[in-house]
């Protein structure tokens, strides 16, 4: 038949970062899709042979930069298990309001490239515009606009004046009461919806045997979110996993606008149940044993696992990122669909290569 | 269809969000890590930066002959991440809020100071 | 007259393209804020064309290995003169944290000329209209 | 004589109108989304940016075809201010849209060739639409010859109402906005890169550019016989029409080929055959 | 002078056709084909200068020609009637006898032999479709020369075969020219049977399985077109009591008991132009040579069906039947435009291509104005012209490059540049204005315009028609061009047909103001305005000199700069930045650092115009048009 | 400190992935580290319901391991990972990448395992 095969990357304008995909289509409907990785992959885990353990903290945030405050989180939480301490109070509260904070802005990016992918441009523009507020409180509140740096082994390296705190809550509700005021063009503006429902579906089923992370998961039915371990402050503070049943790229875009949402809950709810006291506690010799740990980014789950072996320098440190997770589904569902909706699709796993890769 | 008129109308009706910049330039943010400055008066090249930086880009050498150090920093490898800022027991070393501006070479940011070690042997015998 | 307008029009109309090249996505999203409503480079006539054989400036961010290199060489190869090439973070300028591993060969420049250095880790949307606007100063240099 | 004084008029001015219009779309655009937006100017730099450029092309036919296109366009547009049969005028400017196709087809960038069977896709779905515009005002004032069209004393738009909207669908397709942006975006980001664009570049991509305003310009003239009879109805209709187009490409997703040659012929010929029936009846 | 001339375009290629026959070399052969082809193409222009003429050719060695018809004609039919036996065939022996039957009743009982009927008649129409036989047939038979021998070649056939070939295709170029000519209804029927049976005989030639089923199937379509002609004779006879087509006509627009028999006739015609739903026949001919599907299948014998509907036109002018007529033929149009979007085969885009155009053609006759008949004109002028280019040219590239799927002839400028431009220029002149084609397309669009459902289904049908051409048109270009590419060499006689049919296409309709002033305008009345070479009327103006002038200034232009770009610099094509860089290859680096080939297809959208999908709904919907057109009539 | 570890050989490899996905186990990660220069340590993860399973298996160096992607199709991408990054050799990998998952033949060590020159890339 007449087929057409398009090399769909490493360097395409819908594809955010570098990502091969040999798509054989007929029609323009894809019949075969076979990726290929390994333009971003640097090989970080090895950098644990020759930086110690505190300063890998700042590698790992590097793995990738949107959730770089989850990686680092996750990296202490490992190693502060593994060395047997226990952090502040405050400084889990403070972990906390900063990872809600990076879902929060994730989500938002990833609203707008998926807009951006389905040509609405102007949605597009209208999340990014809303993200740069919680970019200002990064910024203004731990120094960086994205990679905000502020976990070390054994708590934060930075507090929240009350003025701070006062004022991250006015943001977050202005940027919620701007989420609203989108909402009903990205859940149900007509062309919107023709575009996401339906398109790359997966069942419950699929999801869970594919090994689908995050909110691919949850968007296929799966009530399961890392944050359920109750780490960081999650044991006080109250929250359900946000579900959807359709698995289809319109389920995984409400997950995450419904958890865009609800991380402003989560913030709030941080913020006023923070204790006062000390952000960190000292913290002596290295650490040994093996970890396994994981934290919920907003792509997903993410798994750290850890071997130290009682030098400065860790033996291993091997990143499991949700999106790694979430690229089988992604060759799975690819067949079948239009051209067209590739982008879409892809982006609804939220790929994020620089973390698959490492 | 077309749910999203009201938000592009109003858009158009307001004030657009555009921050000016480089026309019109934020007040910054003072805890942004921006520029590394080295108050090399102040620098005792302990090296303690140069060990901690997890990007390994700080140099610091002695020349005990000469009686000056160098402390050498690549701003094109630096992180901007402040460990060394931290972990500085002078406190000679600091951020300020702004970015470092691009530029069209690799410069590498060479400081050279006087050794202080010998000045405290040469107050010492004083008080002495 | 037409050709001083076509002089002066090259730096006006930077069309800009962006390539990732195994960036930690820090550097990259701060490169697409700057086409949103906050910063919009559109003011300076900059379009995000996402196709080499139309862009003038060429915003690399990341580390560089051995694969995404080719791309890399392939690309620059695909923009028409003149052009220009801005690297952003530590890690196009130099491979940055990420120096020593196996995979990194390090900065852009070792693979395409680089003719403005943008650090910062991730660099500020503000650091890379600097350098766009520096790489202007490029453009507005030729004439004829 | 005046005919051909009209013509030139047209091929000379409706370049830098469309420049202006596309200008004036870009920075209105830029508000919508929030944006300050480029100069009104921006256009005009860009194409002149573009001759600047170095020439690169991968197939010579791409040269022939870009201007082939562009006087195609040219020629329409001056045909039309010259007053000539709306037929003709129309398929005078598919010369170019099958030019543009051919130049696409040319290139053996997969980019390339499927943004070209896009454009063909595209053809496929405004062409009936506008024959049938054309129709319709044939059957409400009994000629195609625009010189005759002019001389009908009232607005068409009163008894075509629904033909414009017609119209509208073939507006927003042949500007290549958003719902229909397939072969080719002005939005730098879509699944197959810039289309039939793809492997142009400099002074051709520039050429195809000016190309485009004509066209921009051809597609308003056809709107303004819809109020012919005033020239404020003419400034309004117009301001109107591209504003809703602007809005329309604001405020929708790109949607698929498929959807619509089904979505628009359907609902196109259903508003048409309601509009002439009730032209028949009434 | 006249006998002598109608001689020549019909007797002359009988002549000829037994000498190819029977002298069984090839360069006697040759001489025959080419001298026959330059005679009877000069007498065609000639004849132009007769004008309209009435005349009956009396008797021969004391046996009226008309007893000769009738002998030969019921020869013919029992020839078909042992072919029926011999293929086996239900439906044609009962065609047959259906046709015996009656015509033998007919002929005994009914027909007035004494009555003076003028056998031949003349008028603009029929001299064009004269010299388009003539010199458009007598190019395709030049080509032919060539063609066949390569076409044994590739058989490897022992014995030629090229006797009986060239006997039918020669034979067929004067029973064409009789049939356009014939006044005397008997006559008409007569040469519609030999066009027939050497369409039959032309499209088994092969003697492949698949050939002689096709042409079984070509058989009895038009056997059962020639029963509603035998049927629509009898009837118009009983009815007019006049054997003479320009009696019939005379008698002016008809209705009631008349339109039956002229629904007949025009069934027949339907037949044998292929409409829908008739189609099939004439797509399955495409196994034949090439140059049976140039002559027969596209540019003449098709036409003949269409001459009869069209020659029809006045007698059912305003009548149901006539409103029926111009359904059918928009609803060919636009289904068979539609169904060509999902082939690949060359051929087969041709083929459905050409019943598409018939079918246009068949609306202007059923549209029934005078700017309609002049569309139909235009078209049928132009129409066959361009198709004979391309069929020939897709032989052509067959030979070239053993294929005829589209496909396969991505970036064919790259292998044989001359063959894809003329090929391009086939298709420009199919679907570009200021050309013929396009000129006739847009009368019938200007006259078809009052009528709301026929003027849906040509829109719909002209921008499906375009889809279809102009990515064949572009995928011959496709490829990277670096350097010149030399011209391919080809055989004499096929580069002069080809380069003359590409010239005449081009020219002749340039000269399109000058048939209409000279030809057209004369039979049907004014129905245009020119000037400067401008077509106008009341309601539209077509300016073909002007648009020519600037096009041809555009193309040169074009052109230049297109020549000056040798110097510039070759990009390699966008690959998502993945190109395999060595000079002239077109890959990408794949999934595991495999080179990948880059492919493009074009898109045949068989969801929406998938042949097998849509055939049995429009042939459903065409069958229904035709009971209502036929029902109308009763 | 991990919980629900149990240690497995490598023949056994294959069968406990089946009992994983037969008790509705979702795979989780492979995790390999060199243990010393001639062994390979792989933990396999599993979890359900937020608890996890692991098992691992020592895999020596040279030898190849038996892949689960027949039964997890998750477990291809990590499996050529680790096939770049520790040359161990998979067998009945779904989608084989050949140790160019990630490296291109510039690399010719073998990364995490140190000091080991790569062998030819599998084709
Ligand atoms: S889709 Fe988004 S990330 Fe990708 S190129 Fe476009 S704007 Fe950038
Ligand atoms: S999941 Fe994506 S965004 Fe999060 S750390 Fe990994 S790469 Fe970054
Ligand atoms: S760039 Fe140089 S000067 Fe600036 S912070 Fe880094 S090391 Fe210091
Ligand atoms: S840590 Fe401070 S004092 Fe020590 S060398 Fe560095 S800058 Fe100087
Ligand atoms: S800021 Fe971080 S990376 Fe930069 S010099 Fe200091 S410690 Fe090193
Ligand atoms: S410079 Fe920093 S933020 Fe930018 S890509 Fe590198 S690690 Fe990420
Ligand atoms: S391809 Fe042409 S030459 Fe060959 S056998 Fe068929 S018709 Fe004859
Ligand atoms: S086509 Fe060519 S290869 Fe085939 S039989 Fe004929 S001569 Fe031989």
């Amino acid at each position: 038949m007449a087929r057409t095969i398009i090399p769909f990357g490493p360097q395409h304008p819908v594809l955010p970062e570098p990502l091969h995909l040999k798509l054989v289509c007929e029609d323009e409907i894809v019949k075969e899709a076979i990726p290929a990785l390994g333009y971003v992959h640097r090989g970080l885990e090895k950098l644990a042979e020759i930086r110690d353990f505190n300063q890998m903290i700042q590698v790992v945030e590097r793995v990738c930069g949107i959730c770089s405050m989850l990686h680092s989180q996750c990296y202490c939480q490992g190693i502060e298990e593994m060395m047997g301490v226990e952090i502040p109070e405050r400084a889990k509260y403070l972990r906390t309001v900063w990872s809600e904070l990076h879902r929060m802005h994730s989500h938002l990016l990833w609203l707008g490239l998926f807009a951006d992918a389905f040509g609405f441009e102007s949605l597009f523009m209208q999340f990014w515009r809303i993200r740069e507020r919680i970019m200002d409180l990064n910024e203004a509140t731990a120094g960086s606009r994205v990679i905000v740096s502020v976990n070390v082994v054994g708590g934060v390296r930075q507090d929240l004046t009350p003025e701070q705190c006062s004022w991250i809550l006015t943001e977050v509700a202005q940027a919620g009461k701007e989420i609203k005021a989108i909402q009903s063009t990205m859940l149900s503006d007509y062309t919107v919806c023709k575009r996401t429902k339906g398109v790359a579906a997966l069942t419950k089923e699929q999801a869970y045997e594919l090994g689908a992370a995050g909110p691919t998961l949850r968007a296929s039915g799966v009530a399961q979110d890392m944050r359920q371990l109750k780490y960081a402050a999650f044991d006080k503070i109250d929250f359900e996993p946000v579900v959807e049943y359709d698995g289809d790229c319109y389920a995984r875009g409400v997950v995450r606008f419904r958890e865009a949402l609800q991380s402003i809950d989560i913030i709030r709810a941080a913020i006023s149940g923070m204790p006062q006291g000390d952000i960190s506690v000292p913290v002596k010799g290295n650490p040994e044993g093996e970890i396994i740990t994981r934290v919920e980014q907003p792509r997903g789950e993410c798994m750290y696992y850890m071997k130290g072996n009682g030098t400065k320098f860790l033996e291993r440190v091997r990143i499991r990122t949700p999106t790694f997770a979430n690229v089988p589904p992604l060759i799975a569902f690819m067949p079948g669909l239009e051209l067209a909706d590739v982008p879409v699709a892809v982006l609804s796993i939220d790929p994020c290569i620089s973390c698959t890769e490492r | 269809m077309l749910k999203m008129t009201p938000t592009v109308l109003k858009n158009l009706f307001s004030k657009s969000s555009t921050r000016m910049y480089p026309f019109e330039v934020r007040e910054p943010f003072p805890l942004y890590r921006g520029e590394l400055f080295n108050d090399i008066d102040k620098c005792i090249f302990c090296k303690k930066c140069e060990i901690k930086c997890p990007s390994q880009c700080i140099t610091v050498s002695k020349d005990k002959e000469a009686g000056t150090g160098t402390w050498i920093c690549d701003p094109f490898a630096c992180v901007y991440c402040s460990i060394c800022v931290d972990v500085c027991p002078t406190k000679s070393l600091s951020m300020a809020p702004n970015h470092r501006k691009p530029s069209a070479t690799r410069d590498m940011i060479e400081q050279v100071g006087k050794l202080k070690v010998p000045k405290k042997k040469k107050a010492a015998p004083k008080k002495d | 007259m037409l050709k001083k307008f076509i002089d002066n029009s090259r730096a006006k109309s930077p069309w800009i393209m962006h390539f990732d090249c195994g960036s930690c996505n820090g550097c990259d999203i701060e490169v697409l804020a700057c086409l949103t409503p906050m910063y919009d480079v559109e003011r300076f006539g900059v379009v995000n064309v996402g196709n080499p054989k139309h862009a003038d400036v060429l915003l690399v961010t990341g580390t560089v290995n051995p694969r995404n290199a080719k791309v890399l060489r392939n690309i620059y190869d695909q923009m028409p003169d003149p052009k220009g090439v801005i690297a952003i973070g530590a890690c196009g300028l130099s491979g940055g944290i990420f120096r020593e591993c196996y995979n990194v060969l390090g900065g852009i420049d070792k693979v395409i000329p680089v003719d403005i250095y943008v650090p910062g880790c991730p660099a500020k949307p503000e650091a890379i209209i600097d350098g766009v606007v520096a790489a202007l100063a490029k453009f507005e240099g030729l004439k004829g | 004589m005046e005919t051909l004084i009209l013509m030139i008029l047209g091929i000379v001015v409706a370049p830098v109108l469309g420049g202006l219009v596309s200008g004036i779309d870009r920075r209105v655009t830029a508000r919508l989304q929030s944006r300050f937006g480029p100069p009104i100017l921006q256009p005009f730099y860009d194409v002149a940016k573009l001759f600047g450029k170095v020439k690169v092309i991968n197939n010579f036919w791409q040269v022939f075809c870009a201007w082939v296109y562009l006087i195609a366009a040219a020629l329409s547009v001056g045909l039309l201010f010259a007053q000539s049969d709306l037929l003709l005028i129309f398929f005078v400017q598919a010369i170019g849209a099958v030019f543009l196709v051919m130049g696409g087809l040319a290139s053996p960038s997969p980019f390339s060739q499927i943004g070209a069977q896009r454009e063909l896709i595209q053809v496929l779905t405004y062409e009936p639409l506008i024959i049938l515009v054309f129709a319709s005002i044939f059957m409400v004032t009994g000629s195609f010859r625009i010189d005759e069209i002019l001389n009908y004393d009232q607005p068409l738009l009163a008894k075509l109402p629904l033909m414009f909207i017609v119209l509208g669908y073939a507006l927003t397709i042949k500007l290549r906005k958003s719902p229909f942006d397939f072969s080719t975006s002005h939005h730098a980001h879509q699944e197959i890169v810039k289309g039939v664009l793809t492997d142009y570049s400099g002074p051709y991509l520039g050429i195809i550019e000016i190309a485009h305003w004509y066209e921009t310009i051809f597609i308003l003239g056809i709107c303004a016989l819809f109020w012919h009879t005033s020239l404020v109805g003419v400034v309004v209709l117009l301001a109107t029409t591209y504003f809703a187009e602007i809005l329309i490409d604001n405020t929708m997703a790109r949607m698929t080929w498929r959807w619509m040659l089904k979505y628009v012929w359907s609902v196109g010929l259903a508003m048409s055959f309601v509009n002439l029936i009730w032209l028949h009846a009434g | 002078m006249l006998p002598m001339m109608l001689a020549l375009v019909i007797l002359l290629p009988l002549m000829a056709a037994l000498g190819c026959y029977f002298l069984r070399v090839s360069t006697i052969r040759t001489m025959i084909v080419l001298g026959t082809g330059v005679c009877i193409a000069a007498t065609s222009l000639a004849l132009f200068g007769q004008g309209s003429f009435t005349y009956s050719p009396g008797t021969i060695l004391g046996i009226s020609w008309d007893s000769l018809v009738t002998l030969a004609d019921f020869a013919l039919l029992f020839v078909i009637l042992y072919y029926a036996f011999k293929l086996k065939n239900q439906l044609i022996k009962v065609f047959a006898v259906l046709q015996i039957i009656p015509l033998a009743v007919f002929e005994l009982f009914f027909v007035d032999h004494a009555a003076e009927v003028p056998a031949f008649y003349a008028d603009s129409l029929s001299l064009i479709m004269v010299a388009i036989i003539s010199i458009i047939g007598s190019l395709i038979c030049f080509f032919a020369i060539p063609y066949m021998k390569t076409h044994e070649e590739h058989l490897h056939l022992v014995k030629s075969r090229q006797p009986r070939f060239f006997f039918y295709l020669v034979l067929f170029l004067g029973a064409m020219n009789g049939l356009v000519l014939s006044n005397n209804i008997l006559w008409l029927y007569f040469f519609f049977e030999v066009t027939t049976f050497c369409s039959f005989m032309l499209i088994a030639h092969d003697d492949t399985e698949i050939a002689v089923k096709n042409a079984t199937r070509a058989l009895w379509m038009n056997s059962l077109g020639g029963v509603a002609f035998v049927f629509g004779m009898i009837w118009a006879y009983s009815v007019t009591g006049s054997l003479s087509i320009q009696a019939i006509l005379e008698a002016g627009p008809m209705d009631g008991a008349m339109l039956v028999p002229l629904g007949l006739l025009c069934l027949a015609g339907f037949t044998k132009a292929a409409q829908i739903p008739f189609q099939s026949w004439l797509l399955g001919a495409m196994v034949a040579p090439t140059p049976v599907s140039a002559l027969l299948h596209s540019s003449t014998m098709v036409k003949a069906g269409v001459y009869i509907v069209l020659r029809l036109a006045p007698a059912y002018a305003g009548t149901f039947l006539s409103e029926g007529i111009a359904l059918c033929g928009a609803f060919t149009f636009l289904a068979c435009a539609a169904i060509a979007v999902s082939q690949s085969n060359g051929k087969k885009i041709l083929a459905y291509s050409t019943i598409s155009n018939l079918g246009l053609i068949i609306c202007c006759a059923g549209i029934n104005t005078t700017w309609a008949i002049t569309a139909a004109i235009i078209l049928i002028i132009f129409h066959a012209a361009s198709k004979a280019l391309l069929f020939l040219c897709v032989g052509t590239i067959e030979h070239g490059i053993g294929s005829r799927d589209i496909e396969d002839m991505r970036g064919l400028y790259l292998k044989m540049p001359r063959t894809a431009i003329i090929t391009i220029v086939g298709i420009l002149t199919m679907v570009l204005p200021p050309f013929g084609v396009l000129l006739g397309k847009w009368m019938a669009i200007e006259s078809a315009s009052g009528d709301l459902f026929v003027i849906v289904m040509l829109s719909l049908g002209s921008a499906i028609s375009l889809v279809f051409w102009a990515r064949w048109a572009g995928m011959l270009l496709t490829g990277p061009l670096r350097e010149k590419v030399p011209a391919e060499s080809q055989n004499i006689l096929t580069r002069f047909t080809l380069t003359v049919l590409a010239a005449a296409t081009v020219v002749v309709s340039l000269f399109s103001p000058v048939i209409y002033t000279g030809l057209i305008e004369p039979m049907v009345g004014k129905t245009y305005e020119i000037t400067g070479g401008v077509f106008s009327s009341p309601i539209g103006v077509f300016a073909v000199y002007p648009i020519f002038i600037i096009l041809a200034a555009a193309f040169i232009y074009a052109w230049i700069d297109t020549k000056k770009s040798g110097n510039i610099q070759n990009g390699a094509s966008y690959m998502c930045g993945a190109n395999v860089k060595e000079p002239g290859v077109q890959s990408f680096i794949g999934p595991m650092n495999v080179p990948v080939e880059i492919k493009a297809s074009n898109y045949y959208l068989e969801a929406f115009f998938g042949e097998e999908k849509l055939t049995m709904w429009v042939n459903f919907v065409g069958l229904a048009l035709i009971v209502l057109m036929l029902g109308g009539a009763l | 400190m991990i919980e629900n570890m149990k240690e497995i050989t490598l023949d056994a490899v294959v069968g406990e992935a089946s009992k994983m996905k037969s008790d509705g186990q979702r795979l989780v990660a492979l995790s390999c580290t060199q243990l010393d220069a001639d062994n390979f340590d792989i933990i396999y993860t599993f979890d359900k319901e937020l608890v996890l399973t692991n098992f691992r298996v020592t895999v020596p160096k040279g030898s190849d391991c038996p892949s689960i992607s027949g039964i997890y199709f998750a477990a291809l991408l990590v499996e050529n990972e680790i096939q770049d990054q520790f040359g161990i050799m998979f067998n009945g990998l779904v989608l084989d990448f050949g140790r160019t998952l990630y490296l291109d033949e510039e690399i010719t060590t073998i990364p995490m395992c140190n000091n080991t020159k790569a062998m030819t890339v599998k084709k």
